[in-house]
């Protein structure tokens, strides 16, 4: 054969594979890993004229800070990747920035939706990106939808008081639904590693709200949608982009039948479902959101790769910047000023007869 | 040297700071705490606030930090210190947990989200000086009357009360001293880190220190020293086995407990001294063992 | 009945004993004098294995010891532990059905009950008590009392008079006596050597980990160098 | 009203999860006398063993729940095997086992993790999800079944170790496990008996909270729960084990309904250390004093 | 000679049981004085009471004219009362001489930031106590097992050990449980020797409870007698040895 073998360019991906955010790590470092076979099997990559394959060089950090920094810090200095994907935890991608800088590798984060992984003190940190809405946003559109869509009037909070995802979507829906006219009438939290929500379930159910916000993880919404019911409750429970998951069904059952949560896509888009698909038949089990926005951020770079001047991680930054592509989660159109996708729209889903159904698009004002 | 070798020197070095405090509570008062993690947090948004907040030198920062960590732990001291064993140990664990809860509550200081923009003031070179103050006045202290004395509360807590040490307060002065060493360490982190969030100081990150002393040989400096620096390199090592990884981690800390009789330096102190007077230990050994089997071998 | 061959233990490197060899007939009184860290206690560990032997042999009726200690007790050798470890969570009652542990027969176990009740009247008195809170001399009695309940044929005692008071120390010898008249065969260690020597056939006498002198016990009793070091004023005085 | 009577529910429910675990912890408690913080990932095991007893194997629930805790005590036994006895046999402090049970317990959840994953298992379901109403105050119909196995459980338990033979071995093995063998006692083969019934516990427990909620890796983080309810209750008291348990939950639900649920666990906290405070040993825990 | 030690009224309850009851007794100043009584007559626990380890029920312990009931252990120590202990109770795992050398941690005063900073102040006083240590240890023949590890002491060592550990404290009062415990009658007499050179050499005053006669005889000026838990004579040794009721109740009417 006379092909000539192609120059490889190496990506990072870190996240947690083992601890107790393994699930999401695993099923983004598989998605990695099996985008990059199919774009190499496609030939690759060309950058500035020429051909490159793509090497996914991936590490666990437990979902922890501290080694996080550690990887990023040995992604960069001992593998020489010109780019990093993920995390998906905003705790884990604020503090790799200043590693970042001094490497001039950029990043992708894919499920980060702390507004601080990008912007610090009103300024932009040039190498932080992310694929996925931020919290305030992602918020407002919850406070919208229950309160001028689903009409409600009276909201209940449940939320994870030792988790950064759940609080921060727990204080912008809080700020949105007051700022509407509704009234908060519960304001409950749990704790991280709780799986009995039933004490503050009843206290909410004593104050009969329309809806239960519920802006967490799929293994809790499941369980405390399933206390809910046991305990009599009939309302209906929203949720964020922690809920989609085959699992989520699969555990809540009929308990999460007739809620509504806020998405980044709409699963019957037939790009999505190509992607589930092909995830399923490579590796036997479902996809989980993070597979999708990893997906995108692979797309997003590939794209910055395409664009870039040379292969490094200055010229992937500096194309990442002016990234507008279309992704199976939607229209990602970067900001230089925040590096964050703007004026992505939400995708609003229901459950119903144990699938998610998209309902509309819906973007707050 | 790459940037990662030297991020991992440095975070054993500050791994080192808090494992020379806890050792003196657990290798020399015997007192076993579940709750440094949060003697660390202490020290960390302390720190972070006189720097970030107040714009302070690095310095005023860690002596905050130690100063609020050393405080907490007196408070928590005085109703918890007359515990005993798994008691105490509750304690420090509920205390840990407890702190956790209250800096997530906290949204002044970023609550559970973090606190992103801490000046990024930890360097190699601070971090080893540091590491070395601490190992010196560590090892003063346990030489001394004071470190003595707890060393008796630990061996027979009777006979010590009996031989006129308040167990009481040695107790509380090992504690107090180690919840500073903690402190320093939290400052350090967070600066290194250049963000703190509670989630980093879980009971997790407790019992990973607790682990290092044991690992290391109780009641020896030079054994968490070593301990700090092998159990922080480890994991990374490992990295390479991917998800086996933390697998392995569990196999060596029961290995090195079921291998090493007494941690990997127990009681063994690493000085010029020491190593002469081991050397000639196992000479004499050795000349015992041949005597021995000269005398068996002649009595049958 | 017992056979010691050459027995050698050591401590990591402090060697405890250092080739011993002694026999106990069937029936007997055999006695162990030997000053204070002269290896007695380590000797009866050995038997009773707790020590593993560096060297050396024993036999215990014409077959090999037993490696684990239960083993060796379900043999018939039940061993009175210097520093006397009774169950300090338990109550006298129990303290005391624990050593019937390994026997099935109801009656006997109770008519050896009483027996002990009757030799230890304070045992009686306080057999719900917990025996951690027992004075010394009441846990040693305890612990003969315990003894005497696994019925062994062999009873290795360590320093039974441990302890106890001059009245006591009294009972004690009897009781060995009486034991011995049940028919059992005893192997005494004792600092209190006069008496020791008073109540058994045979003696050894134990220096630094070895043998230096064995024979009748009265003829040790009356060996000038035994009597300057281990009797001191009692026999100084009764003699 | 309705409230305060469905909190006390809620409270018993949570404090009867507590108590299944708590009660294996300090049964291997009292015997060895240190924490065994493998107990957590052994429950997870049994969560696991049932699981695919009965999604794999498609055992009936009975016929699963038994290889599920025979499962755990084969596990828990093993475990002794090879991180305790060689630590026992030289009496080494009771800091090592703490620290070789830690490292049994990140071997045993991430051994789980490397194999078959890290995703959440749902039991089939087995008595219903529906709970039965009194008034307006809803018992889950698994809360009862739970209840009343944890109250037999206990109940066998004591009298095994009270009233038969064994069961004074072990305690007599508890306290000096030479003084043990002198009575005969094959030591081993208590210890053994003790942590295979501490993992027959720990199954059992495992089974019903992965009924109850979900089974995960990370199960056995729960356990630090009721290891706070064993010390609080008295630590080696079987009876204590349970109290400590049932308290801890009404506690915690009382705090979360009616309090604060942002500080339920450092309101819990501050009331655990107030009781530690009058009463050193915890609830049930003998309280003599030191004999000198 | 005038008393260092007076107990009044002595009473301590376990539950039902009065272990100690009612118990009056003095020590003289600079004295050896002996209490006996049968096992369980409440003599360990009276030094138990008087050291502080058990909270007294009721009476009083006054020591040099003041009153030291319910005392912390560790403030007696400093008023100047030591103990041994009937189950010894020694730093296992420590040296002879780090046994010794804590226990004289009183005879210094430079503070924390001396020792961590290793301050003149530091260098002068440990130096002194190690001395000190060594002294103490000499004079109860000890030196030459200085660096043994206290726990693979012979048992009549470690009971030397517990009292000189007791000594560093500069004591005027000792306590003394069973020293003799598990001696044989030659290492008795040695130890009766060793207790009258200590009480003249340090001049201070000890109280010990004994079951060896040959000792408490020989040794004591002063006897008192404990049979369950009240005091049953108290006097000179011929007159105890004379008491009708304390060879009745106590040393046997062989003897
Ligand atoms: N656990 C141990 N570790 C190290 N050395 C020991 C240990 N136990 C005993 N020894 C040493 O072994 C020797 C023999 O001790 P052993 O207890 O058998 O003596 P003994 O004759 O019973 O004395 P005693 O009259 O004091 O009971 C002593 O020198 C002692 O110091
Ligand atoms: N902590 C305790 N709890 C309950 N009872 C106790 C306690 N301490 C001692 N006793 C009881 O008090 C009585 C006196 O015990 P003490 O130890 O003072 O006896 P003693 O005179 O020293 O006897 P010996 O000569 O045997 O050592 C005994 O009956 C003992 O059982
Ligand atoms: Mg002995
Ligand atoms: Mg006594």
């Amino acid at each position: 054969g006379g092909a000539q073998k192609a120059d490889v360019i190496k990506v990072g991906w870190f996240g947690a594979l083992t601890g107790d955010q393994a699930v999401w790590g695993n099923n983004e470092f598989n998605t990695v890993k099996m985008l990059f076979e199919e774009i190499n099997a496609a030939g690759g990559v060309t950058v500035a004229g020429k051909v490159y394959t793509l090497e996914a060089v991936g590490y666990d950090n437990k979902g922890d800070a501290q080694e996080a920094v550690n990887v990023v810090r040995r992604l960069t200095s001992q593998d020489k990747v010109i780019a990093i994907l993920g995390p998906n935890a905003s705790g884990n991608a604020i503090p790799i920035a200043p590693i970042l800088e001094s490497a001039k590798v950029p990043d992708i984060a894919t499920v980060a939706t702390n507004p601080k992984v990008t912007v610090l003190d009103g300024k932009v940190k040039p190498y932080n990106f992310r694929v996925c809405f931020i919290d305030p946003y992602q918020g407002a559109v919850a406070a919208g939808y229950a309160y001028e869509v689903l009409g409600s009037r009276k909201a209940a909070v449940l939320y994870d008081v030792s988790d950064d995802y759940s609080q921060g979507l727990r204080q912008f829906f809080v700020e949105n639904f007051k700022k509407l006219g509704g009234e908060i009438v519960a304001d409950e939290s749990f704790k991280s590693g709780d799986v009995d929500f039933r004490p503050q379930l009843s206290k909410i159910k004593s104050q009969n709200p329309d809806i239960i916000f519920m802006p967490y993880f799929f293994k809790e919404v499941a369980l405390s949608a399933n206390q809910a019911r046991e305990l009599g409750m009939t309302q209906v429970m929203m949720g964020g982009d922690g809920w989609p998951s085959e699992q989520l069904i699969s555990m809540g059952g009929a308990a999460v039948e007739g809620c509504y949560f806020v998405n980044h896509l709409d699963y019957d888009d037939p790009d999505v479902a190509d992607y589930k698909a092909r995830y399923l038949k490579k590796y036997g089990i479902e996809t989980e959101l993070n597979g999708y926005l990893v997906h995108d951020a692979v797309l997003m770079l590939v794209d910055a790769l395409k664009r870039a001047d040379k292969p490094d991680g200055e010229s992937v930054a500096k194309a990442l910047e002016s990234t507008n592509i279309k992704g199976i989660t939607g229209k990602i159109a970067i900001s230089p000023e925040t590096h964050n996708p703007e004026g992505k729209d939400a995708a609003i889903i229901k459950i119903i007869g144990g699938k998610y159904k998209f309902q509309q698009k819906y973007a707050a004002k | 040297m790459s940037s990662y070798l030297e991020g991992i020197i440095m975070l054993s070095g500050i791994n080192l700071i808090a494992v020379l405090g806890l050792s003196l509570l657990t290798g020399f008062a015997g007192l076993f705490s579940f709750g440094h993690a949060g003697f660390m947090a202490i020290g960390a948004y302390s720190a972070a606030i006189c720097t970030t907040i107040f714009k302070l030198p690095f310095f005023v920062g860690i002596a905050a930090a130690a100063a609020a960590a050393a405080g907490a732990s007196w408070l928590i001291g005085r109703a918890t210190l007359r515990l005993k064993g798994d008691y105490f140990c509750i304690a420090t664990l509920g205390f840990g947990e407890a702190i956790r809860l209250i800096l997530d509550n906290f949204q002044g200081l970023g609550g559970a989200r973090g606190w992103p923009g801490i000046p990024p003031h930890t360097t190699l070179v601070n971090i080893l000086i540091l590491d070395v103050i601490g190992v010196v006045l560590l090892a003063n202290l346990v030489r001394s009357r004071h470190g003595r004395n707890m060393i008796a509360v630990r061996e027979e807590e009777l006979a010590a009360q009996v031989a006129g040490i308040n167990t009481f307060k040695y107790k509380m002065l090992a504690l107090v001293v180690s919840a500073a060493y903690a402190g320093v360490a939290g400052a350090l982190l967070g600066h290194y880190m250049t963000f703190i969030q509670p989630k980093m100081f879980s009971m997790v990150k407790s019992t990973e220190l607790t682990i290092i002393v044991i690992f290391g040989g109780l009641g020896s400096i030079s054994g968490s020293v070593l301990g700090a620096v092998v159990l922080t390199f480890l994991p990374e090592l490992l990295r390479a086995v991917d998800k086996w990884r933390l697998v392995v981690y569990g196999l060596a800390v029961i290995g090195i407990m079921i291998g090493r009789p007494r941690g990997l330096m127990g009681g063994f102190e690493l000085t010029p001294k020491s190593v002469r007077a081991h050397f000639a230990r196992l000479r004499e050994a050795k000349a015992a063992r041949a005597d021995q089997a000269a005398e068996e071998k002649g009595g049958l | 009945m017992l056979n010691v061959e050459n027995l050698h233990v050591a401590y990591g490197g402090i060697r405890a004993l250092k080739g011993v060899s002694l026999r106990v007939e069937e029936g007997e009184i055999v006695t162990i004098i030997g000053a204070n860290g002269a290896g007695k206690s380590t000797l009866l560990n050995a038997i009773s294995g707790f020590l593993k032997p560096a060297a050396g042999t024993m036999s215990f009726k014409g077959k090999p010891l037993g490696r684990r200690p239960d083993i060796i007790v379900r043999d018939g050798i039940c061993h009175v532990p210097e520093g006397r470890l009774v169950f300090a969570n338990l109550s006298v009652e129990n303290n005391l059905a624990m050593g019937a542990y390994l026997r099935n027969d109801k009656k006997a176990v109770a008519a050896d009950l009483e027996r002990v009740y009757s030799l230890f009247p304070r045992l009686a008195e306080r057999s719900k008590q917990s025996a951690g809170t027992l004075s010394g001399g009441e846990q040693q009695m305890l612990a003969m009392g315990r003894a005497l309940m696994t019925d062994g044929d062999l009873v290795l005692m360590d320093e039974p008079s441990l302890g106890l008071a001059p009245l006591l120390v009294q009972t004690v010898f009897e009781i060995i006596g009486e034991i011995h008249k049940l028919g059992k065969t005893i192997l005494l260690v004792e600092q209190n050597a006069f008496r020791a020597l008073s109540v058994a056939d045979r003696a050894y006498v134990l220096e630094q980990g070895r043998i230096v002198k064995e024979g009748k016990a009265s003829d040790v009793a009356a060996d000038p160098a035994v009597r300057d070091s281990y009797l001191g004023a009692e026999s100084k005085a009764g003699g | 009203m309705a409230q305060f009577l469905q909190q006390m529910v809620n409270g018993l429910s949570i404090g009867s999860v507590y108590a299944l675990m708590a009660v294996g912890y300090s049964l291997v408690y009292s015997i060895m006398n240190f924490s065994n913080f493998a107990h957590g990932g052994v429950i997870m095991f049994g969560a696991y063993f049932g699981f695919f007893a009965m999604t794999q194997l498609k055992l009936p629930f009975p016929a699963a729940f038994a290889v599920a805790f025979v499962g755990t005590a084969v596990l828990a036994v093993v475990i002794e095997r090879i991180a305790y006895k060689p630590l026992r046999e030289r009496n080494a402090p009771f800091l090592y086992f703490i620290i070789s049970a830690m490292g049994a317990s990140i071997f045993l959840e991430n051994i789980i993790i490397a194999t078959i994953g890290p995703t959440f298992r749902t039991y089939p379901d087995v008595f219903g999800r529906t709970s039965i109403s009194l008034g307006s105050v809803a018992i889950g119909r698994l809360d009862l079944i739970m209840f009343v196995i944890s109250a037999v459980c206990l109940a066998g338990l004591v009298l095994f170790i009270e009233k038969t033979k064994i069961g004074r071995a072990i305690q007599a093995s508890a306290y000096n496990m030479k003084a043990a063998a002198l009575m005969g006692v094959n030591t081993d083969r208590v210890v053994m008996i003790v942590f295979a019934l501490g993992g027959m516990l720990a199954g059992i427990a495992g089974v019903f909270f992965g009924m109850k909620y979900t089974v995960y890796p990370q199960i056995g983080n729960i356990t630090t729960k009721s290891f706070v309810a064993a010390v609080f209750g008295g630590l080696g008291s079987l009876p204590g084990a349970v109290l400590g348990s049932v308290l801890l939950g009404i506690i915690e639900t009382l705090v979360a309904g009616y309090l604060s649920s942002q500080f339920r666990d450092l309101i819990a906290f501050v009331i655990l250390i107030g009781v530690l405070v009058f009463r050193p040993t915890g609830i049930m825990g003998k309280t003599t004093e030191d004999k000198a | 000679m005038s008393d260092i030690l007076q107990v009044r009224g002595l009473t301590k309850r376990f539950g039902g049981l009065a272990a100690v009851n009612e118990v009056d007794f003095n020590v003289r100043e600079g004295g050896i004085s002996g209490l006996i009584g049968p096992n369980g007559a409440g003599k360990t626990t009276i030094f138990n009471l008087i050291t502080g380890v058990y909270k007294v029920t009721s009476g009083s312990v006054s020591f040099e004219g003041k009153d030291i009931t319910d005392t912390e252990p560790y403030r007696i120590a400093d008023i100047g009362i030591t103990r041994t202990f009937q189950n010894i109770r020694l730093f296992k795992n420590l040296t002879v001489f780090d046994n010794v050398l804590t226990a004289c941690h009183a005879s210094a005063s430079y503070n924390l930031a001396d020792s961590l900073l290793r301050l003149p102040r530091f260098r002068r006083e440990e130096k002194t106590l190690k001395e000190k240590a060594l002294e103490l240890l000499s004079i109860l023949g000890l030196a030459d097992r200085k660096d043994a590890i206290a726990n693979g002491l012979p048992y009549g060592l470690q009971r030397r050990l517990e009292i000189t550990r007791a000594l560093a404290l500069d004591p005027r009062l000792l306590l003394l449980d069973e020293p003799a415990a598990g001696m044989n009658p030659d290492e008795t007499e040695q130890l009766m020797r060793l207790i009258g050179d200590i009480r003249n050499r340090f001049k201070l005053s000890v109280l010990v409870i004994e079951h060896h006669m040959d000792l408490v005889m020989g040794l004591c000026e002063h006897i008192v007698v404990l049979n369950f838990g009240q005091k049953l004579a108290d006097g000179t040794p011929d007159a105890i040895r004379g008491d009708k009721r304390v060879v009745e109740a106590y040393l046997g009417g062989g003897e």
